[in-house]
């Protein structure tokens, strides 16, 4: 029986778990939904989609040996990830030379570029959702001095920088401050940052220390806007905080759960882990369900360079997340950062409500 | 002075052992092997730098702290246009001179208070490469350092690199084998057993832990070097508290008397999480359960079988000399 | 050779060593006696650099080595024991002797990095202090296999290999017996007239002091009391009283 | 009240005591002499229970203990003074005494033997909190006997309990052996260089040598024989 | 700014008293089994884990849910010290090695049991204590009263009872304590366990403030180490000098100049009471010869 194996390379232990988790599964349910029916039909062919996945344990160096082992040892030519923004520069030359499509998490804008015409983005990132919700937003509450908190890392940087451009395009000042990653206790910061004031921004930020700070500076009676540009945080962060803190706070909502793709997916995630679903997962989901599409058309699922030129000429796929396609030529010199749609959602009475949907340029 | 006095069978061990690395090449079934043995080669001399300073009797937990600093220095100058095999070499000075200088002052702590404050350092060190974004890259870490080239050859390949990290390591292992012998090796291991009798017998056991920790970290810092320009990248993130633990680990897996024990570390620890890759959280679990009951069993490394056998024959010897003596 | 000068110790509010004066002559064997907790042991680690001292000065050769770390003392000719038993525990008899001598006959600390020669000369020495103590057949034990006892013999090895030109020994007896006392105080007596070392000794032992000192000096409470011949000494009232009683006279 | 019969005790491939047998009376104070190695220190930690015999066994009041744990021989009325003092150095002077009476939990009969042993150590009154690894050596060496006997024990091991000490507390140490088994009627096991002390005091003695009873009887007795003379007493 | 500054004290104090709780136990465990357990916050980890499931999903009675979390973490870590740590007593480096190992087991149990998500504990109190300006969340001062007594009572054990004695006696010549009639062999574990305990304890004191998830217990662990070796290996009241100058700085730094700042602050202490004090602000030395 013929076959294509996926590999999907992130890190399975450590802090990032929980991310490489929803990769994994995404993953497995498009193999699941293409193997139900028999396999994947190519040329007129029926390969049943295998998957292999490496932990690359968050470190630059198990990055490039789980890659080259992916590549070299087992023979992939597809890949879901890597995960982190580290591993994905680190393992760029060798994706590249090795014609490898790469589907990768990393948030660095140096993850997609000319110079890698294989790795593909199917998560939209700050670069993205940055500058449109951040003009709704400063229009929406008149905040002038935003103040944010993020952790010192890679993905702290970049979105400190990202956000703090977006909020002087929208004629605002963002005062950016950074912790380290292990900060538990903000109070400090907070006192002194909130002081004048009269905008919090918490994207950037995983849901629970969100929530953690969320909840000490309302602790310490800052009464102002809150704002959580990025990631899909609202339900943890509602957890954390309480109800109380988090009321009026308005979140990146990455996914539309009124779609019936979409909450299909929920479910179905939730039914099989036991666990809430990552915000991430689905739009890996919808990246395969567009490497499959560009399989078929291309009639391979060998030649990686031909799938590549297919995959890069989509646009209005199908895909559980609604009509997708690839936008980034003007970004990073190359159209590969997926192109779908999201959202800005405000907490009220615990409940989170969406407020307006936006695009690459802007929210509505 | 070590008990192991080196038979011809051990130097035709070692010939063959040495043979059967540079031949690796062209027996490997495919260049993930070769890739394997490249970060073995790198393992071996984070390993032995540990290990000498193991031998003078202290144990630093902050060994990735100088590969990071050697791996950005050796990074930033090569980008800048220095040749690599030159920055090299600047990098383990520069980490040689760090480690000197708070030696220095933090060896007068003995045993678990000198681990933990090299484990802060080398926390401190992340933390600055993360801070000083406009020189490192901050969190994003450096891309493209150039890789290194000898007489216009560049290293680029793997099969091109491995006989070069080879070539580094086998230097290292030969040196460090060298020091275990000499005058300077057998004060460090004096003075790690018994410091305040050292210290009586006229030498200066601050300074010679002082060099020890130096020339370990030296090391360290060359092959933080080698790494980076081996994956071309580095950030604060490829060194962490982790690596501190995993060169640790192989160290004591390995043993810690001799040169062997970092050898058979490295050979059986780098290999290992390959293994085990593809389990996802069980690996690590079975990690810690293998490092776990290679304590508890053969507490002094795998190389102490070879010693154990050893020692047992020296007392079999001296006991019959005992015996014979009283007899007579 | 060597002269204590007004040396003084304390440690907090306690003075272990206060004010005391004395010197050492070449070729003497001075006995230092006094009831526990007197301060000898104290004096012994100020005199070789283990200990700073409070105030005072000690002169070795000439030279003020006061406050000097304990390796250079070392390396200008004067070593000392300890009153425990301090040896390498792992490693085996004839090593441990070795390392003694390994701070004063190198000429750097990079020497012999690619000949063995050091290594075969610092073993002949080794067993030549071996031989002298009669150790040489343990030779090949590790030191923690050696009893009590041997394994004080094997410090006091320890720190002659390293050539001194003044031994201070702290209490090099105790835990020997008799006949073992009496044969380290022969091997001591040849030492210091083959090798012209100067001793310098701690020692309860009142017979192996009457028979091997040429002068005693006697420590009470941190103060010395007493400096004369042996038989002085112990006809000394003061001395009796503090530190010998009555019956030990005789013992 | 103890007897050992035929044990032999190794360390590793090293025979230490070989097939040794000795008994104590109720109340006798037994010495034992030997030179360096010989394995007087042995025999003591095997009847505590701090070192295995390989064979042979060993009864306390006619109940055999050699297999029972050291906390448990102590329990039954053995204390030790070891070879080297072993205080523990980072703990008060007072609190290594009160960790000598764990076994003995009467506060009322603690408080009096604690008086007692500040009676015969006046020095170890002055140096009560100071801590016991700053201590001189001999003044180690009072706290280790102290230690033993806050325990109350009926038979005490003393494991050279003169090394180190002055003179004048070496008779000191005498007297007080002999004040305790006389007035309380302890028995006790007394491990010495000093040969001539060891056997004036005791009602018995063993010489061991390679790790066997070479000799044994009265104190008085052996002190009179040429061999002992010659080999242990330097005379 | 005065209120500022005040403020700013009683928040480093807070912080501090948290990072005494963890750091006692840790230290205990050194100065009784020779041991750096690595592990330490995985203990911490598994209580508040268990603490989250109990109280917070399970809804059991608050005092049985604190009981069960900290007991069935205790037992954990009495199997632990039976099965591994046992064997490395006073064996420094292998038992720092050997607790690596034990943490990573730990963790990774944790995370295919439980799952990388993280979990939240409803609060026990809510709201703030205001005074004068400065505030005091509720939820806090639980915590900072849960972490002075213990460390009174801990202070009361082993410093003035015959158990505390005979724990120090064993910790500094085992086989001369069993001489004394002390059961090593029981003292060892229970002081283990004891400060397992003390770790599980903070772990739920900790829940309802933060969150919960397989991998806590790593920061908290390094925190320990920063202020042992300030305060002193082995010393509880180093520990709690040591954690509440850390509170302090943290505060201070963070207050006044930046987050960043204050680990390197904290190792610039470290480096600084190295230089004047090796044995640590309360450690102690032992005599040279
Ligand atoms: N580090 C220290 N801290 C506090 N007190 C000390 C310290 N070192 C020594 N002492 C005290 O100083 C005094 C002198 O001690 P020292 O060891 O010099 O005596 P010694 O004459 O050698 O006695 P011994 O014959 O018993 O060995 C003793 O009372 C001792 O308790
Ligand atoms: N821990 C050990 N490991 C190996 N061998 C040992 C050990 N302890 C003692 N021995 C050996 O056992 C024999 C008896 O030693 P032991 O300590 O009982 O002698 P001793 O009579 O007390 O001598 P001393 O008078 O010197 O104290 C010696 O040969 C010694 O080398
Ligand atoms: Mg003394
Ligand atoms: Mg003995």
């Amino acid at each position: 029986e013929d076959s294509v194996t996926i590999g999907v390379h992130a890190s399975f232990s450590g802090a990032g778990a929980a991310f490489a988790e929803g990769m994994l599964a995404a993953t497995d349910f498009a193999a699941e939904d293409v193997n139900k029916d028999g396999g994947l039909e190519v040329a007129g062919k029926r390969y049943k989609i295998l998957i292999k996945q490496y932990d690359d344990r968050y470190r630059a160096a198990d990055a490039v040996t789980a890659m080259d082992r992916l590549m070299i040892q087992d023979g992939i030519h597809f890949v879901v990830g890597p995960m982190g923004s580290a591993a994905a520069v680190a393992t760029k030359d060798q994706t590249t030379s090795g014609k490898v499509i790469t589907m990768t998490l990393a948030f660095t804008p140096r993850a997609l570029g000319a110079d890698a015409p294989f790795a593909y983005r199917p998560v939209i990132t700050t670069g993205e959702f940055s500058d449109p919700q951040v003009a709704w937003l400063a229009k929406n509450t008149a905040a002038k001095q935003v103040v944010s908190l993020l952790p010192n890392d890679e993905t702290g940087q970049q979105i400190g920088v990202a956000n703090f451009n977006s909020y002087a395009k929208a004629g605002a000042k963002l005062q950016v401050e950074y912790f380290e990653r292990e900060r538990v206790d903000f109070v400090p910061i907070l006192t002194r940052i909130l002081m004048k004031a009269d905008g919090l921004e918490l994207g950037g930020n995983s849901p629970t220390t969100a929530g953690l700070i969320l909840k000490q500076a309302r602790e310490l009676g800052y009464r102002g806007p809150v704002f959580v540009t990025g990631g899909d945080v609202a339900a943890e962060m509602l957890k954390v905080a309480g109800k109380d803190a988090a009321e009026g706070t308005y979140v990146h909502l990455p996914i539309d759960t009124s779609l019936p793709d979409t909450a299909a997916y929920v479910t179905r995630f939730k039914a099989k882990y036991g666990q809430n679903m990552n915000g991430f997962s689905p739009f890996f989901y919808a990246g395969l369900q567009m490497l499959f599409t560009a399989m078929k058309k291309a009639a391979t699922v060998d030649d990686t360079t031909k799938i590549a030129t297919t995959l890069d000429g989509l646009s209005d796929v199908p895909t559980a997340m609604g009509k997708a396609g690839w936008t980034g030529q003007q970004k990073y010199g190359i159209k590969h950062q997926i192109d779908l749609p999201f959202y800005v959602g405000q907490i009220k009475d615990g409940v989170v409500t969406k407020v307006a949907t936006c695009d690459v340029n802007a929210c509505r | 002075m070590n008990p192991s006095t080196t038979k011809p069978m051990s130097y035709v061990a070692v010939a063959v052992a040495v043979f059967l690395a540079v031949l690796l090449p062209w027996f490997a079934p495919n260049q993930f092997y070769i890739h394997l043995a490249t970060v073995g080669c790198i393992n071996l001399m984070l390993v032995l730098g540990l290990a000498i300073i193991a031998r003078a009797g202290q144990l630093s937990m902050g060994h990735g702290g100088f590969a990071l600093v050697g791996g950005y220095v050796s990074a930033l100058l090569s980008m800048k246009g220095w040749p690599p095999l030159l920055t090299l070499f600047i990098a383990g000075l520069t980490a040689a001179v760090i480690a000197a200088a708070l030696g220095w002052i933090i060896l007068r702590l003995r045993g678990v208070y000198f681990v933990l404050v090299a484990f802060a350092f080398s926390q401190i060190v992340v933390l600055l490469a993360l801070d000083m974004s406009s020189i490192t890259g901050g969190a994003n870490g450096l891309v493209g350092v150039p890789p290194i080239s000898i007489f216009g050859c560049v290293l680029r390949a793997k099969p091109q690199f491995y006989p070069f990290a080879l070539a580094c390591a086998l230097t290292t292992l030969l040196l460090t084998w060298l020091l275990y012998r000499s005058p300077l090796g057998t004060m460090m291991a004096a003075t790690a057993e018994n410091q305040r009798l050292t210290e009586s017998s006229g030498i200066d056991t601050h300074r010679v832990q002082v060099i020890a920790f130096t020339i370990g970290s030296g090391i360290a810092g060359f092959a933080g070097a080698l790494s980076t320009h081996y994956l071309r990248f580095i950030s604060p993130d490829s060194y962490t508290f982790w690596e501190s633990v995993s060169y640790l680990t192989m160290l004591v897996v390995g043993g810690r008397d001799g040169v062997l024990g970092p050898v058979v570390g490295v050979l059986v620890l780098t290999p290992l999480p390959e293994l085990l890759r593809s389990t996802e959280g069980l690996q690590h679990i079975i990690y810690g359960t293998m490092l776990v009951l290679c304590l508890m069993f053969v507490p002094n490394g795998l190389a102490s079988l070879v010693q154990t056998w050893r020692s047992r024959q020296r007392v079999a010897r001296t006991s019959a000399a005992v015996v014979a003596e009283e007899v007579t | 050779m060597l002269e204590v000068e007004s040396l003084k110790r304390s440690f907090g509010g306690l003075v272990a060593v206060r004010n005391v004066s004395f010197k050492v002559s070449e070729g003497d064997f001075l006995g230092l006696i006094g009831p526990n907790g007197a301060g000898k042991t104290t004096l012994f680690n100020v005199i070789s650099g283990v200990l700073r001292p409070s105030a005072g000065t000690v002169r070795f050769l000439d030279r003020d080595i006061s406050g000097q770390p304990a390796n250079q003392t070392v390396r200008q000719g004067l070593s000392r024991t300890f009153q425990a038993a301090t040896v390498y525990p792992e490693a085996t008899v004839i090593e441990n002797v070795a390392r003694g001598t390994l701070g004063t006959s190198l000429t750097g600390l990079w020497s012999g990095f690619l000949s063995r020669k050091w290594r075969v000369a610092a073993e002949e020495k080794a067993y030549h202090v071996l031989d002298l103590f009669g150790l040489r057949r343990r030779a090949d034990l590790k030191a923690r296999e050696l009893s009590y006892g041997e394994q004080r013999r094997l410090g006091v090895a320890i720190a002659l290999a390293s050539e001194p030109k003044l031994l201070m020994l702290d209490e090099p007896v105790a835990g020997l017996n008799p006949e073992e006392a009496a044969e380290l105080a022969s091997v001591l007596r040849r030492v210091k007239s083959e090798r012209g070392v100067t001793m310098v000794m701690v020692e309860h032992h009142m017979r192996t002091v009457m028979g091997l000192c040429n002068r005693v000096v006697v420590l009470d409470h941190g103060t010395l009391i007493a400096d004369g011949t042996p038989a002085d000494v112990v006809s000394n009232p003061l001395v009796i009283e503090a530190y010998l009683g009555k019956e030990a006279v005789d013992a | 009240m103890l007897e050992v019969r035929g044990i032999s005790v190794a360390y590793g491939a090293l025979s230490a005591v070989r097939n040794l047998s000795m008994t104590v009376a109720n109340g006798a104070i037994v010495s034992l002499i030997g030179s360096n190695g010989a394995g007087k220190t042995t025999t003591m930690k095997a009847i505590i229970g701090l070192k295995a015999v390989s064979s042979g066994e060993i009864y306390l009041d006619g109940e055999r203990v050699d297999g029972v744990p050291a906390p448990q021989r102590v329990g039954r009325g053995i204390a030790l003074s070891p070879e080297g003092r072993r205080v523990f150095p980072q703990m008060s002077v007072l609190d290594n005494l009160l960790v000598g009476a764990y076994s003995q939990r009467d506060a009322t009969q603690q408080k009096k033997t604690l008086d007692q042993i500040y009676g015969y150590f006046p020095r170890l009154v002055e140096r009560r909190t100071q801590m016991a690894g700053s201590l001189s050596g001999g003044e180690q060496q009072m706290v280790a006997i102290g230690r033993a006997l806050m325990a109350r024990p009926r038979l005490l091991l003393l494991d050279e309990p003169s090394l180190g000490l002055a003179p004048i507390i070496v008779d000191e140490i005498a007297r007080i052996i002999v004040e305790i088994n006389r007035d309380i009627g302890m028995s006790i096991i007394l491990v010495e260089q000093n040969a001539k002390l060891a056997l004036n005091l005791c009602n018995e003695a063993f010489v061991l040598e390679a790790g066997a009873v070479a000799l044994s009887g009265k104190g008085k007795d052996l002190l009179a024989s040429d061999y002992v003379r010659r080999a242990y007493l330097g005379i | 700014m005065d209120i500022i500054l005040a403020q700013t004290v009683v928040n480093g104090l807070m912080v501090g008293m948290i990072y005494v709780l963890m750091a006692i136990g840790f230290t205990m465990v050194f100065g009784i089994m020779r041991i750096v357990n690595f592990a330490h916050g995985e203990f911490y980890m598994v209580g508040a884990f268990l603490f989250a499931i109990l109280y917070g999903s399970n809804g059991m009675p608050f005092a049985v849910s604190v009981l069960l979390a900290i007991g069935a973490t205790a037992l954990l870590g009495l199997l632990m010290e039976r099965i591994v740590f046992r064997r490395f007593r006073g064996n420094e480096l292998n038992g720092m090695i050997a607790s690596v190992g034990v943490a990573l087991i730990l963790q990774n149990s944790a995370l295919l049991l439980w799952g990388s998500s993280a979990r939240t504990v409803p609060p026990v109190l809510s709201g703030v204590l205001s005074v004068g300006g400065i505030v005091f969340p509720w939820s806090r001062l639980v915590v900072i009263i849960g972490a002075i007594v213990a460390v009174v009572l801990l202070n009361l054990l082993i410093g003035h009872t015959r158990i505390g004695r005979a724990m120090r006696a064993v910790a500094q010549d085992a086989e001369i304590a069993q001489v004394q009639g002390i059961r090593v062999d029981v003292i060892f574990p229970a002081a283990f366990v004891l400060g397992v305990s003390l770790a599980a304890f903070a772990g739920v004191l900790m829940a309802p403030v933060l969150s919960v998830s397989p991998f806590i217990g790593l920061a908290p662990t390094l925190k320990a180490f920063v202020i042992v070796v300030i305060g002193g290996l082995g010393s509880v009241p180093g520990a709690v000098v040591g954690g509440l100058l850390i509170g302090l700085i943290e505060s201070f730094a963070g207050t006044f100049v930046s987050a960043s700042l204050s680990e390197i602050l904290q190792f610039l202490v470290v480096i600084g009471v190295v230089l004047l004090r090796p044995q640590g602000l309360l450690g102690r030395k032992e005599r040279e010869a």
